[in-house]
């Protein structure tokens, strides 16, 4: 065997490596220096993060026979979530450092970080084998992170929820890859899709259904979204930023490679239609919920259901500005999303209030937040000039490029839910801002890693729109020669 | 007499089919674990038989099986370890018990 | 240029506006008026100066063979629809012009003088709001010159709508006293809808004619009327019709409904009385002596038209001649004074209305010439002397109703002993609206007369008729007021003649009134512009002075001692006289239309359509989704098993669905 | 960067600094928040009117291009969006407002608290949409500061609004957004039939002149297009936001948004619905000429009955704004003239209007008709400008409504088609009901006795609110005065559009 190929993969042994430093630390140093275990963990990462922006592209090609491939969208792509996974630390710090999980503060990065593998494992397989690992090393740690508050009952209901349903999906899964597998008789994505050219047998669908169930559950696409809310408002604040985007994230991007590369084939016949309905039902039935939710944590779980569905447009639109413009979604979306969250934790850290009605008159008390937790639902509303409004303009585009009518209708009702959308992130602005109540959160002065997170995630917000240079660069990392393959299959 | 790829298949799926039946019925979360096993085991069973009948020439589906075993293997940990919690917290493994988060 | 400076005639209201609003309620009140009234003074010198000029000016320049055309002085853009369709702001004199510009100087002089006594209690402190006072009247005197000098139709529009304004804001003047508020605002509205007509009217002409300048309207290439261009600019419309008439006969139709508007014809005429609740010299000014001829100099402006489009005139004819008679009976019970003076106006306003639409065209465009001409010649010579008749008229009953704090004539009686200035001054104009030679009213009216029976003998009989009610009503009023019997003083000082500011302008009226009936006005006012030779028609004369003395015979067999002969006939028609006394109850049908009709039953039902159905619509949708949001809340009972279920049901449905589609 | 040498991209730039300079200030400097407002205000002022003066020159000069000071920089270069500037007499004009406008509504928020701080960033949020929608030719881009444009709204109105400000702040703002999605997917599908040769294009003037949108799309993307900004401009029946919108709304905001906003969509209808899809504009524009046409007879019978002064002036707006949208249909230049005309002379008048109910809501606490009387004699200034703004609406000749609205009848009564004529007809009378529901309520405000006898000790004007609204008021005049002016500035700007429609018949 030719050990050279694992010079394919720097981002994911650098990430190892983090991990190993991380795993080290924790485990011999001494007890008086375990508090500093979450700023080194963090530093690491920022290093890596760091060192992984620089592209290599004579390390970009496939190895291991075509099981794995690293090109540069999936470094784009990783690179985000490294990004996201660096906020999502930088909140953490302190939280990890009070008395009660201090204790097992050395596990949750090192969970952190193997998650992190994993999707990037799920990113850059070409194989089906390859992507079940991957899968499961980024959703079985979840749930053991889920459960990290020991004294909440909720985070044990809520890991023991993602533990069943996870494994039921995995699971279904499963099965579906055994039924491509006794189609195609291969698990490499390029083989199957040569060998289903053209097929439609019944296997074949049921085949695909279970495989955008088996995927769709991470990407919580309705109707395999219901272990969404519960688990994200029982976790800790940390794990279910963690969970809203980088997981999802990653999800998505697999998901286009999936259904593009594999079942690209077989795209008008067997999934576009599938896939639409999922769309509707997403946008829609999250909007709703999220609609009622009093909670903000189990709010923003619904909002991010409906994101998902957005951020679905991109691959049913299985071509190249689609695929820009979800991961420029995915991109925004992180730092919307880890602005809103970031201001979450720290009033939950600072008071322990997670409900909309305690953030009545935030903004009297806390300007800066309230003026983060605004652009974050501007962003999520799709207002200009925020991020969030490119990103959504975009992927309308994207979705409307394929040209038929039904896709048109389809971004409409996206567009009518909007509306409903930009209702409940208003709701949260207008507990800030409008609403007067006498027992308004006091004062907190944040620590400096957290307003250092949220700071970037605003600047992300407000930048990642108008410097055009961003978009403009995915979607020249899209067209280039190493990932347009992708999409001659689809038809 | 022969074994043909069905008299595989159709067990199977039966297995699975028991599976899926049982942790929707199950109330122990014990018992649903066991299903579990059940369902992914099925499909393990259907990799092998796939490959031994259909495609001999190689052996990806066995692979695919043993990764397989040891993924669940993994999953049977730790959501043992999670009902252990759930036991210490509530003093029971009823799944019915795990609906306070809801709507 | 000789009469470049007749801008100043209009600047210098405009400015003396301006300055008195903006600058003058910082000053002095009595200052302000005097002020004001120097103002007008040097505009009424410079517009007789213009008149003079255009009639008899030494160079004739506007004199071309004899006839004495339209002088554009100056006449720039000032609004431009199309490249073609070009609304000109400019000034153009003639014969009418100049005439309607002596006329409105003069009395407008009058009325700045005698505000300055009578805008002030007996101690002669003025009273709140004197500059405003004074300042709408410069407004008002500006609006009124430039509609007279308009070189086109839309300019007269536009002036229409400034001398609507300015007559809302001086009715209104009193603006705490609700009475003269509703005044105001029902003279607005009601003289808006005629407008509304007169803008569809010229809408329609110009669209055909495709200008607004009457000088390619009704001007020949001598300057002056001429029926060929009238022809050609109806013939403009290729004969389309609507409705079976020509849309030339519409849209003159509707300019006319404009004119009525403005000057209070049957059925447009009901704002007219209760403009009255303003204060008396300003219904002298406005409505009596100019605003409300407005009408019959639109008409007078677009006569070959008319002439032309015989369908419009008679409308015309038709409408005055049942108006004056109208006006003129109700004149006749009225006890406020104000009122009364208001009707007969109305009355006589629809004599020179009726005398210009007499006029036609029978018999091809030569007939005109002859004796139908008069009409025009008639009705603008009426004009004329009722303006300085009606004025002097308004202004004793403003000096009378200052005297004696009432408009009613019951309070009044006997007043002759006490003003026997304003007494005198009075009678004087009651004789010249009577038409007893040599008062004014007699020379223009017999005229009418005359025109009338050109027309035809019915016609006449009936003006005649009207005329000899007029000498009736005009003499019950002052007898009523100046006799009757003996006035009983009920306040401390008794009435006596107004201060000299207040008297000198009835003088200087009186005397007008009594001379201006020998003003050649068949020499200066025919409508184009030529010499018109008219000589006294002796047996219409005769019969006419007669009627008017058999009329105040009557009214003073009946009113110039106190007697039961008013009762008992007031008794005998009680029906009549109510009718007549309610106006025939005009007002009360408007009052159904506007309240009953139009705002409880249209505008009531819209605004509560548009919350209810319509915002209502937008609020259901909000609440459905809000519904539907707590509907479905159930999906998400927490139960793992019920999760897994949906989930598997989900993948399957999808999987089935797309089989049923796919594979079928 | 050349695009700095372009003076249109000032007037995103200067609203932006004001932004920061407000940033900069601190809560309490109540004297610096002023200063640092009224200077942005006045800079816009100052560029608006030399923009004008640059217009007429290059104008004067010949310069017969359709847009001037023209300049492109690319921005999305995948999508072919450019940050594409340029001006006719249309936008020129409505800059114009939209900084007199601005400039008043900083004096009518003279003393606005709570937070004057916060209130005038958004309020300069505001202003920075609309200068830059009405300065881009680009549909993204217009697109987007049209949203920025409508966002602050919700705060401005629920953070410093009255009334059910909660609701009605959520109302405009969902409805408005409504309307902007009806407007997203009419704007993408124009984007993709912007070309033939697959140079797709965001530039206005580009799509017009490929004229590619294929017929029986510009069937579906002409309503899109026309209701998303139709919505705006208080096309019946999405009306219903302006009534409570304006209710709600402290006076600035009411001014800026009945004055400048509710312009936006019918400048909008006409450049990207009318002006990219003739066709379809004139297919279809029997429908929306008769919406427009109930709007305006609709929303003045409606403002006959209302008590509420806030409520009456957003219904006559529903009026005078259908007149914008029927004349922009009427597809002649004096009609369209007229529709320009009337967007200056609604946008002051309305301002005016506004700035005087809040002056006088802000004394009386109390907006009712009915409660009030006699403020003539108690606050004589604002009774004057309030009569001034009142005879305004109702077509005054020597103030602006007069002038638009003639220039409107007249225009559409060019048309020889008997269903615009009646059409027309009813239009027109619309002006005496005008009269009505004006009158009505300077007679019931205005004039009659005082109702409340707490009102006699309430003061006139003070001189922010003077300055603030003689500004406009002189505006009114000098629009209804010198009408050529104006009318010169527009109406060549219509030809293009004329010319394509006209080709279509």
């Amino acid at each position: 065997m030719d050990y050279s190929q694992f010079l394919y993969m720097p981002q994911e042994i650098g990430l190892l490596l983090v991990f190993l430093l991380v795993f080290i630390y924790d485990t011999f140093m001494p007890a008086r220096m375990g508090k500093h275990l979450p700023m080194f963990a963090t530093i690491m990462t920022a290093l890596y993060t760091v060192y992984s922006f620089f592209p290599c592209p004579d390390s970009w090609g496939v190895a291991f026979g075509g099981m794995f491939e690293a090109n540069a969208a999936t470094w784009v792509m990783k690179n985000i979530l490294n990004v996201g996974v660096l906020l999502v630390m930088l909140q953490s710090v302190k939280w990890t450092n009070d008395d009660f999980v201090s204790v097992r503060r050395g596990e949750f990065y090192e969970l952190l970080l193997l998650t992190l593998f994993g999707m990037f494992l799920m990113i850059s397989s070409r194989h089906f084998l390859l992507f079940v690992i991957g899968l499961e090393t980024a959703s079985l740690p979840i749930a053991a992170l889920a459960a990290f508050e020991k004294r909440h009952y909720e985070s044990h209901e809520a890991a023991a929820k993602y533990m069943f349903t996870a494994v039921f999906s995995s699971a279904i899964f499963m099965l579906g890859i055994s039924f491509v597998y006794g189609l195609s008789g291969s698990l490499y994505f390029r083989d199957i899709a040569t060998t289903i050219l053209g097929q439609k047998s019944a296997l074949l669908i049921l085949a695909v259904a279970f495989v955008i169930a088996g995927v769709g559950y991470k990407l919580s696409l309705v109707p395999f979204h219901q272990w969404t809310a519960d688990v994200y408002q029982g976790a800790p604040t940390a794990v279910t930023s963690y969970l809203s985007v980088i997981s999802k994230g990653a999800a998505a991007f697999a998901f286009l490679v999936i259904l593009v590369q594999v079942f690209g084939s077989v795209y008008a016949q067997v999934w576009q239609w599938m896939l639409y309905a999922i769309i509707i039902l997403t946008i829609t039935i999250g909007n709703l919920f999220a609609m009622r939710q009093r909670n903000l944590k189990r709010f923003l779980a619904y909002s991010s259901i409906s994101q998902a569905g957005y951020i679905m447009l991109g691959v049913i639109a299985a071509n190249q500005v689609g695929m820009a413009s979800m991961i420029y979604y995915v991109l925004v979306y992180i730092f919307s999303n880890l602005a809103a969250f970031g201001v979450i934790a720290v009033i939950e850290r600072a008071t322990g209030k997670v409900t909309i009605d305690d953030y009545n008159g935030l903004f009297r008390t806390n300007p800066w937040l309230a003026f983060t937790m605004m652009l974050a639902m501007f962003s999520l509303g799709g207002i200009p000039p925020f991020a969030g409004f490119f990103s959504k303009f975009f992927i309308f585009v994207g979705a409307c490029q394929t040209g038929s009518v039904a896709i048109y209708v389809l971004v409409f009702i996206a567009l009518v839910n909007t509306i409903i959308s930009l209702y409940y992130y208003l709701l949260v602005v207008k507990a800030m801002f409008l609403r007067q109540d006498d027992c308004v959160v006091p004062y907190i002065d944040s620590h400096w890693t957290e307003e250092l997170a949220l700071t970037v995630c605003v600047m992300g917000i407000i930048a990642v729109g108008v410097a055009s240079g961003i978009y403009t660069f995915i979607s020249q990392i899209t067209a280039s020669t190493t990932v347009a393959p992708m999409f001659t299959m689809v038809g | 007499m022969n074994l043909t790829l069905l008299m595989y298949l159709v067990p199977s799926l039966i297995m699975f089919g028991c599976g899926v039946y049982g942790f929707l019925t199950r109330k122990n979360m014990i018992a649903i674990m066991i299903s579990l096993e059940l369902m992914l085991n099925s499909v393990d069973i259907n990799f092998v038989v796939f490959n031994r009948y259909l495609f001999p020439e190689q052996m990806e589906g066995m692979f695919f099986t043993l990764f397989a075993i040891a993924l669940a293997a993994a999953e049977t940990a730790l959501a043992l370890a999670i009902i252990i919690n759930v036991f210490r917290v509530a003093r029971k493994v009823d799944i019915n018990q795990l609906t306070k988060l809801k709507f | 240029m000789p009469l470049s400076y007749t801008i100043a005639v209009i600047a210098i209201p405009l400015l003396m506006f301006l300055f008195l609003g903006l600058v003058g309620v910082k000053m002095d009140k009595k200052l302000t008026g005097v002020l004001g009234t120097i103002g007008m003074l040097i505009t009424t010198v410079l517009a007789y100066g213009v008149a003079l000029t255009y009639f008899f000016g030494a160079d004739q320049g506007q004199m071309a063979d004899g006839v004495r055309s339209a002088v554009v002085v100056f006449n720039p853009d000032w609004l431009s629809f199309t490249k073609t369709l070009v609304v000109r702001m400019g000034i153009m004199l003639d014969p009418i012009a100049a005439m309607m510009l002596v006329v409105i100087t003069t009395v407008s002089l009058m009325v700045h003088l005698y505000s300055l006594g009578y805008m002030c209690d007996h101690h002669g402190h003025a009273e709140k709001g004197f500059q405003r006072y004074y300042a709408f009247l410069a407004l008002f005197t500006f609006s009124m010159l430039g509609l007279v000098v308009a070189t086109n139709l839309f300019q007269i529009f536009i002036f229409f709508e400034m001398v609507g304004v300015s007559s809302y804001l001086l009715i209104g003047f009193y603006y705490q006293s609700p009475a003269a508020v509703h005044a105001s605002k029902k003279a607005f509205i009601v003289t808006r809808l005629a407008d509304l007509f007169f803008l569809l009217g010229i809408m329609i002409l110009s669209f055909y004619t495709g200008t607004f300048d009457f000088d390619k309207l009704v001007f020949g290439p001598e300057g002056a009327n001429s029926l060929e261009v009238a022809q050609s600019a109806i013939a403009s419309s290729h004969g389309a019709t609507f409705l079976g008439c020509s849309v030339m006969a519409w849209a003159l139709t509707f300019i006319f409904i404009g004119g009525a508007g403005k000057s209070a014809m049957y059925p447009l005429h009901i704002w007219l009385p209760d403009a009255m609740e303003g204060p008396t010299p300003v219904s002298a000014l406005i409505h009596a002596a100019t605003m409300v001829v407005a009408g019959v100099f639109l008409v007078a402006r677009l006569f070959p038209l008319y002439v032309i489009e015989q369908g419009a005139m008679e409308i015309v004819c038709v409408t005055g001649a049942f108006t004056a008679f109208y006006a003129a009976a109700i004149a006749c019970v009225q006890s406020d004074i104000k009122r009364a003076l208001a009707f007969s106006t109305i009355s006589q306003i629809a004599f020179m209305m009726t005398s210009l639409a007499v006029s036609s065209a029978q018999g091809g465009l030569i007939e005109i010439h002859g004796g139908h001409g008069l009409g025009f010649m008639a009705s603008m010579f009426h004009l004329f002397t009722h303006a300085m008749f009606k004025a002097l008229l308004f202004l004793c009953a403003g000096a009378i109703i200052h005297a004696v704090h009432s408009n009613e004539n019951s309070q009044m009686h006997g007043l002759h002993k006490y003003m026997p200035i304003t007494s005198i001054a009075f009678l004087i104009g009651c004789l010249a609206i009577a038409g007893i030679p040599p008062f004014a009213g007699f020379w223009s009216k017999d005229e009418i007369l005359v025109a009338c029976y050109a027309k035809g003998m019915g016609w006449g009989i009936w003006m005649s008729m009207v005329a000899g009610m007029t000498a009736f009503y005009m003499f019950r009023i002052y007898f009523l007021i100046f006799h009757w019997r003996q006035h009983e003083v009920h306040t401390e000082h008794a009435p006596s003649d107004q201060p000299w500011t207040m008297t000198l302008p009835l003088i200087i009226l009186a005397t007008i009134s009594v001379v201006a009936g020998f003003v050649p006005a068949h020499d200066l006012v025919t409508w184009d512009g030529r010499e018109l030779h008219t000589q006294l028609n002796w047996t219409v004369a005769g019969s006419s002075v007669l009627i008017a003395c058999i009329g105040i015979g009557l009214a003073y067999k009946m009113y110039f001692k106190e007697n039961e002969l008013p009762d008992k006939l007031q008794a005998r028609f009680s029906g009549l006289w109510e009718a007549a006394y309610r106006r025939f109850y005009m007002d009360e049908l408007y009052q159904f239309i506007t309240h009953k009709v139009i705002f409880q039953g249209i505008c009531k039902p819209i605004a509560k359509f548009d919350r209810g159905i319509i915002d209502g619509f937008f609020n259901l949708l909000a609440a459905a989704t809000g519904q539907a949001a707590y509907g479905i809340r159930r999906l998400q009972n927490g139960s793992i098993q019920s999760y897994v279920y949906l989930y598997l049901v989900g993948a399957l449905a999808l999987a089935v669905i797309t089989m049923v589609c796919v594979l079928i | 960067m050349e695009i700095f040498s372009n003076i249109l991209i000032y007037f995103v730039i200067v609203p932006v600094l004001t932004l920061a300079g407000l940033a900069l200030c601190s809560n309490k400097g109540i004297k610096a928040i002023r200063t640092v407002a009224v200077t942005g205000a006045t800079v816009l002022v100052a560029l608006a009117i030399y923009l004008v003066y640059l217009f007429l020159q290059a104008r004067g000069a010949g310069d017969t291009s359709e847009m001037i000071l023209r300049s492109d920089v690319m921005w999305f270069e995948p999508f072919n969006i450019k940050l594409a500037l340029g001006v006719d007499g249309i936008s020129v004009v409505m800059i114009l407002l939209s900084a007199f406008i601005v400039f008043a509504g900083v004096f009518a928020s003279w003393r606005m608290n709570p937070l004057p701080k916060q209130f005038f960033l958004w309020f300069y949020l505001l202003s920075t949409g609309v200068f830059g929608f009405f300065i881009s030719i680009d549909l993204f881009t217009m697109f987007m500061f049209y949203e920025v444009a409508l966002i602050p709204m919700y705060l401005l109105i629920g953070v410093w609004g009255s009334g059910s400000k909660n609701y009605s702040a959520m109302k405009l703002t969902l409805m408005l957004m409504g309307g902007s999605a009806f407007l997203m997917l009419g704007l993408i599908g124009i984007y993709f039939h912007s070309a033939t040769d697959g140079q797709l294009t965001m530039n206005v003037l580009e799509i017009a002149r490929n004229n590619a949108i294929p017929h029986q799309w510009q069937l579906w993307l002409f309503p899109l297009t026309f209701i998303g900004f139709g919505v705006l401009g208080a096309m019946f029946p999405f009306h219903t936001w302006s009534p409570d919108g304006h209710a709600s709304a402290p006076t600035a905001v009411s001014m800026l948004h009945a004055g400048v906003l509710m312009k936006l969509g019918g400048y909008g209808c006409f450049r990207i619905a009318i002006y990219l899809m003739p066709f379809a504009a004139n297919e279809l524009a029997w429908i929306f000429l008769t919406l427009t046409g109930v709007s305006i007879v609709y929303g003045a019978f409606s403002a006959c009955v209302q008590t509420d002064l806030k409520y009456i002036n957003a219904y006559s707006s529903v009026s005078h704004c259908g007149m914008v949208l029927f004349a922009i249909l009427m597809f002649n230049t004096t009609a369209m003239t007229g529709a320009v005309l009337q967007m200056l002379s609604h946008g002051l008048m309305t301002a005016l209007f506004f700035a005087l109910i809040g002056m006088i809501y802000g004394r009386t606490h109390t907006r009712d008709i009915r409660d009030m009387g006699g403020m003539m004699h108690i606050m004589p200034y604002l009774g004057v400008g309030y009569v001034i703004a009142g005879l305004a609406s109702l077509g005054l000749p020597g103030l602006s409504g007069f002038v638009a609205e003639m220039t409107i009848f007249f225009g559409s009564f060019e048309h020889t088609d008997t269903f615009r004529r009646v059409l027309t007809i009813a239009a027109t009378c619309s002006i005496v009901i005008t009269a009505v529901y004006i009158l009505r309520v300077v007679g019931k405000l205005l004039f009659g006795a005082v109702q409340d006898e707490h009102h006699r000790q309430l003061t006139d004007a003070s001189w922010d609110e003077r300055l603030s609204t003689a500004t406009l008021m002189l505006s009114v005049a000098a629009i209804g005065c010198f009408p050529n002016f104006f009318v010169g500035i527009i109406h060549d700007s219509f030809l293009p559009v004329v010319k394509a429609l006209g080709a279509m018949i």
